[in-house]
């Protein structure tokens, strides 16, 4: 293998039941060239014959410096960048950049801005969660749902573009507000999108839910209990599913989601299938949300009082946002020029994505696939 | 001329065409021998379990020349099939450069060299002594009159394989798969500590 | 040496029954070049099938709707580089392909296309095929080690065990058939494949439904058995592409590769081959016995020609339907093309059904040939169907789950079968 | 509130001044394990600190809470609680960590480290502000530890409190170079293990490359 497969350290795991057979540990390298592991994720496996003995993840591979180069530009400049970082949730990291800089100058968006920002939120979430649907559904050998994610998400996506222009990496929000009026027909849009995607995500549970397959394959592996995850700084569905109800659009609520009525599905045993099926639900809760604010969105402003100049004052703030992924979070000095002084991203998938040990030890090589599939990384977000 | 190798048997047998010509019969044997001999010499243990499988494949087609189907399709599906693949499954868990580098032959080869002379020296008086120990089912056939017949009856080798082995041979056939079970025993005792 | 050749027309035997190798030889060719031509129009039509079943077109480029595809495949795949990797066991590394691929082709010499319609009729044929077959999974496994790389290694050990255990109860499921066909006077079965239709025809039943449900379990035991002996989903643990990159053949590249996939086809072919033998009345028509008329016959004579009329009218449909746009001009031309080709096959098979009613000698043994084939192949179809119908699907099963399967549910569930059926076949 | 906003801030005051030197840590470390076993009251009662004021203009304020007065009442000097545009965190002194931390996780049910981070400011003495961002889910508050420590110097690792500190405080030794004494595995976790300097270092200049890494493994000329 190489040098970096040697010096593992946190692969000195508590010897299992030694046998006659047990002299043959196998040190297999997933990645950064592999079809199940989202981008470039490594991750090194220590194996007795199939079975994982630890894991080291080996990230950086997209390492761009994001933070680095924040340093570098106005607050306005990097408004773009974050969308670059979890580039499946563009529109959810560019919320939580923007009032994470308007809470540091001290200035709200309009209650139009923020139901509109909700609405392309939450899409954004189901937009997500189908891509993340898919592509867990392909590493665990069913190959067809991620064709008909893909073909839903679609839908969003020109949503998006019709609305600023751009599909992925959108680019939607500014500090203050808005850029953008609803184009016309938005709401029109929005509303049929909800009348289209309800049948397809029973479609999706049609092929999965109840599949003896799927509840084989997702049922009681990758376990993680609440402590465990609590103490791993696991957030988002991961967290939900093991059976901590914690949602920040209900704890901590920002934009307007404190308008609207919604549940927070948890799970029980916290193993795979719970976390597929809280991510379901949560589909659903977001189409909920979605019809209450396209439903209740008032007229008004979509631009907040702000400088044209953003100079915030000395200070810092951190701000952070229920992302698709878990708690996104910025935490920003300035130091009273115009560029951030510093910018800290709490990336969710990072984070998460350590919690990848634990879950897989003593699992099977399929069973790493699954976990990664179902802690929804994007190494966009992992590397920064 | 041994009667197997006789054609107008063999055309009776087969309903025409000759298999079991001496081409065939000398091809075949050679086959095993080759590849008996590749086993033992080659360093890398694929190559060799390579090399056993062509010999047993060999000495199936043997088995076919002496119009014993059932046992040539047996021996392809058990031997080739099935033992050697776990064979293969197992080597591949060994570390091959390492054993390819140690001493092939080591110091207990006179020992060897013995057993495979006794062993020799056997077959040798059994080839020998063959007539008096077994009945010789060449014999039998070429002291029938009718080939057609005997043909006839041979063509229900599976039954009768399954007659001997379920009635003249029940005790030897029990014994046999009691110490396969015993194998099997062993095997779990010394692959798991605790059972 | 025409006499060697024209007497056997006449026979009723299969070429290795009758003593001539000549025709041995015809028949060893075509059923190289069916197979293969099979296993291009399986390509095709899995590539097209799964993309319908996942709202999308396949290929649609080369050819009119991708028809040509597959020859463009084969042709890139001969013209490309055949990496061996530097670290291989280079020898091995060769000669796995051919393993696979000899014993995937190697079986096809006792497959009953008709009465006589085979190479030779073994009378220990089913135990040949099950024999050879099982021979395949050396090239996979030393594929696996000759790559000298982790992954394929895994995809090797995998696939070796999975393979061996699977074997297990898709024997003992066989043997349950075999068991069948003794079920009559004078008490003896039979290992031969033809012997084993035969059986049921005299039987009057498909062995499927023999004894229903027993006939019907052990059936299922073997269709599902057959889908883990071929590595295909939801079975593909030795090359789960999202687990091990390609599994056993990650590194091989070019044709090599290629001989593998020719391989993995044409055992479905085979294994497929074997379930519709045994247990689904090999190349009998439906109701042999109960709609045995001359005229029932005629009947089922004409289904030949009259499926490949159905194709041409399904070409000639597409042909109509193409866009009007000049791009298409050429693809129409050779859909159109294509229609004529497989109504003309309608035709000569419709005219060959018409003659050989009235007729008794060759031609109505031609009839009679076809008549099989046909019903043989479409038996094997729908197993062709259903494979690529289960990897539109189903996720892919676990591999200790599998061999949980494999030992726990299908082992003792196809013992337990067999026993029950020789009981009941005493008893009755 | 824009108006507010332009209007110019008061002068920053440079983090580090704020606090009293602290050079108390030989007295700081013995006395919170005294204390530890005799502050059985878990102030449960105080699960609501009272609302910061927000400020007017964006100058932190102190923190008025049962919670900082009981920690105030054990460290002294050594702690600071400020709250700055309704958000709240305690300035300590380095010794303080990570005993500080592991209180608050214990007494005060911050059960979740949500962040570690650093922020360098060269011209300071001590020139790196270390983060701890936490969150309690009982309490749903969040609140921030900040500490200073010079260059060079180390500070205790949290991965015994919090088992997400393992990846955080890797990265934080990763970017700026701030080592974690007691962390079971302390590596570069983004950049590759052989590169040379801490990119968020103010003094690593943006288009910065360790050249001489990427001639040997990339085997190109320049990284640009």
């Amino acid at each position: 293998m190489n040098d970096r497969a040697d010096q593992l350290s946190n692969l000195d795991l508590d010897a299992p039941d030694k046998t006659y057979l047990d002299s043959n540990e196998l040190i297999i390298n997933m990645g950064p060239q592999h079809p199940a592991t989202h981008g470039v994720l490594r991750v090194i496996l220590k194996l007795d014959g199939e079975k994982v003995l630890g894991t080291e993840c080996v990230i950086g591979y997209l390492h761009r410096g994001v933070e680095k180069i924040a340093e570098n530009r106005t607050y306005t400049m990097f408004n773009p960048y974050v969308d670059r970082m979890d580039y499946v949730a563009a529109v959810s990291n560019g919320l939580g950049y923007c009032e994470a800089v308007e809470k540091l100058l001290n200035v709200e968006a309009p209650a139009r801005a923020k139901y509109i920002r909700v609405i392309l939120t939450e899409l954004n979430r189901i937009a997500s969660h189908q891509l993340w649907l898919g592509t867990h559904a392909l590493d665990i050998g069913a190959m067809t749902p991620l064709f008909y994610t893909f073909r839903d998400r679609e839908e969003i996506l020109k949503i998006f573009e019709k609305y600023c222009g751009a599909r992925l990496t959108t680019h939607a929000f500014r500090i203050g507000g808005c850029q953008y009026e609803t184009y016309a027909g938005f709401e029109k849009d929005v509303k049929n999108f909800l009348t289209f995607v309800a049948p397809k995500i029973d479609e999706y549970e049609t092929l999965l839910t109840t599949n003896r397959i799927w509840l084989e394959r997702t049922k009681n592996v990758g376990v993680i209990s609440a402590a465990d995850a609590i103490a791993l700084g696991v957030t988002g569905p991961v967290l939900r599913a093991s059976g901590v109800k914690w949602d920040l659009r209900k704890a901590q609520p920002y934009a307007a989601y404190s308008d609207f009525d919604f549940d927070i599905p948890i799970g029980e045993n916290g193993d795979t299938y719970d976390r597929y099926l809280v991510r379901m639900v949560e589909m659903r809760q977001s189409l909920l949300i979605i019809e209450q604010a396209v439903n209740g969105i008032p007229e008004g402003p979509i631009m907040g009082k702000v400088p044209k100049v953003i100079k915030p004052p000395v200070g810092e703030i951190y701000h952070s946002i229920e992302a698709p992924k878990g708690e996104l979070g910025y935490f920003i000095v300035s130091d009273g020029s115009t560029q951030p002084y510093r910018i800290r991203v709490r990336p969710p998938s990072f984070v998460n994505l350590q919690a990848l040990d634990i879950m897989v030890r003593g699992l099977l090589v399929a069973d790493v696939i699954a976990v990664i599939g179902t802690l929804d990384i994007v190494l966009g977000e992992v590397d920064r | 001329m041994n009667p197997i190798l006789n054609p107008a048997m063999n055309s009776a047998l087969s309903g025409g065409a000759p298999v079991a010509t001496p081409f065939f019969f000398y091809m075949l044997s050679g086959l095993a021998v080759i590849g008996g001999i590749l086993v033992i010499t080659r360093r890398n243990a694929v190559h060799s379990a390579l090399a056993l499988i062509v010999t047993l494949l060999s000495v199936a087609g043997l088995y076919l020349m002496l119009y014993a189907p059932f046992v040539a399709g047996v021996q392809i599906i058990v031997y080739a099939g099935g033992i050697m693949v776990l064979f293969l499954f197992v080597i591949m868990l060994v570390n091959i450069e390492r054993a390819s580098k140690d001493r092939r032959f080591n110091r207990i080869w006179p020992i060897g060299l013995v057993a495979a002379c006794t062993l020799m020296g056997l077959f040798v008086s059994a080839f020998v002594k063959g007539r008096a120990l077994f009945p010789d089912r060449g014999m039998a056939l070429s002291e029938g009159s009718n080939t057609q017949e005997i043909a006839k009856a041979l063509y229900g080798e599976v039954n009768r394989f399954g007659q001997y082995t379920f009635g003249q041979y029940t005790f030897a056939f029990e014994i046999a798969s009691l110490l396969l079970l015993v194998a099997i025993l062993g095997a779990v005792i010394m692959t798991k500590k605790k059972i | 040496m025409p006499n060697f050749i024209m007497s056997y027309l006449g026979s009723t035997l299969t070429p290795g029954g009758a003593g001539n190798q000549f025709w041995a030889l015809i028949y060893v060719l075509i059923i190289f070049a069916g197979v293969s031509v099979a296993v291009i129009a399986m390509n095709w039509i899995e590539r097209k099938a799964l993309a319908h079943f996942q709202i999308r077109l396949g290929p649609m480029r080369v050819g009119p709707h991708g028809l040509l595809q597959p020859f463009a495949d084969a042709l890139k795949l001969m013209l490309k580089e055949d990496i061996i990797p530097s670290e291989a066991d280079q020898f091995v590394f060769w000669v796995a392909p051919l393993i696979g691929l000899l014993a995937a082709f190697t079986v096809y010499t006792v497959i009953p296309f008709g009465p006589s319609q085979a190479v030779s009729d073994m009378n220990i044929g089913i135990l040949f095929m099950l024999g050879v077959s099982s021979l395949g999974v050396l090239g996979i496994v030393v594929a696996g080690w000759a790559s000298n790389s982790h992954y394929p290694l895994i995809g090797a050990l995998r696939s070796s065990a999975q393979m061996v255990s699977y074997e297990v109860a898709m024997g003992l499921a066989v043997v349950s058939a075999i068991v069948m066909t003794s079920l009559n006077t004078s008490g003896t079965g039979t290992l031969s494949m033809i012997g084993i239709v035969q059986a049921q025809q005299q039987q009057g039943v498909w062995f499927i439904f023999k004894f229903f449900p027993l006939g019907f379990i052990a059936f299922g035991i073997f269709a599902i058995a057959m889908v883990a002996e071929t590595n295909r989903a939801p079975f593909d643990m030795a090359e789960a592409e999202s687990e091990l990159t390609a599994g056993y053949h990650t590194e091989y590249s070019g044709l090599r590769w290629s001989l593998f996939m020719l391989a993995e086809y044409a055992a479905m072919i085979a294994v497929s081959s074997i379930a519709v033998t045994l247990w689904l009345g090999g190349w009998m028509r439906p109701f042999p016995n109960l709609l045995h008329a001359p005229a029932w016959d005629f009947i089922f004579s004409l289904f030949p020609g009259l499926t490949f009329a159905g194709l041409a009218a399904i070409a000639l449909i597409g042909t109509v339907r193409m866009p009007s746009q000049s791009f298409f001009k050429i693809q129409r031309i050779g859909l159109a093309i294509f229609a004529g080709l497989l109504g003309l096959i309608a035709l000569l098979l419709l005219v060959v059904a018409v003659a050989g009613r009235s007729d008794s000698g060759i031609v109505a043994r031609f009839n009679d040939g076809i008549g099989y084939v046909y019903w043989f192949v479409l038996k094997v179809s729908v197993f062709m169907y259903l494979f690529i119908w289960y990897r539109a699907t189903w996720p892919r099963y676990r591999f200790d789950q599998l061999m949980k399967i494999g030992w726990k549910v299908m082992l003792p569930i196809s013992l337990g079968v067999l026993v029950v059926t020789a009981i009941v076949g005493v008893i009755f | 509130m824009a108006e507010d906003v332009k209007t110019p801030a008061p002068p920053p005051p440079p983090e580090g001044e704020k606090k009293p030197a602290a050079e108390k840590t030989a007295e700081g470390a013995p006395s919170v394990a005294d204390t530890k076993p005799a502050a059985p009251a878990k102030p449960a009662a105080v699960a609501k600190p009272a609302p910061p004021a927000k400020p007017a203009g964006p100058v932190p304020l102190p923190w008025i809470s049962p919670l900082v007065e009981k920690y105030k009442s054990q460290y002294g000097s050594a702690i600071e609680a400020l709250t700055y545009l309704g958000q709240n965190y305690f300035a300590v002194d380095r010794s303080l960590i990570p005993n500080l931390l592991r209180l608050l996780r214990d007494e005060e049910e911050f059960d979740y480290c949500v962040d570690i981070t650093a922020v360098h400011y060269p011209k300071r003495e001590k020139q790196f502000d270390v983060i701890w961002i936490l969150y309690s889910f009982p309490r749903n508050e969040r609140v921030r530890v900040k500490t200073q420590i010079a260059d060079g110097a180390s500070i205790g690792s949290s991965v015994s409190i919090w088992a997400t500190a393992n990846w955080l405080e890797r990265e934080v030794y990763d970017m700026f170079g701030i080592h974690f004494d007691g962390h079971p595995d302390l590596k570069r976790i983004l950049l590759p293990d052989g590169w040379k300097g801490h990119p968020l270092r103010k003094d690593y200049g943006i288009l910065q490359q360790d050249q001489e890494w990427v001639q040997i493994n990339l085997g190109i000329e320049s990284g640009q």
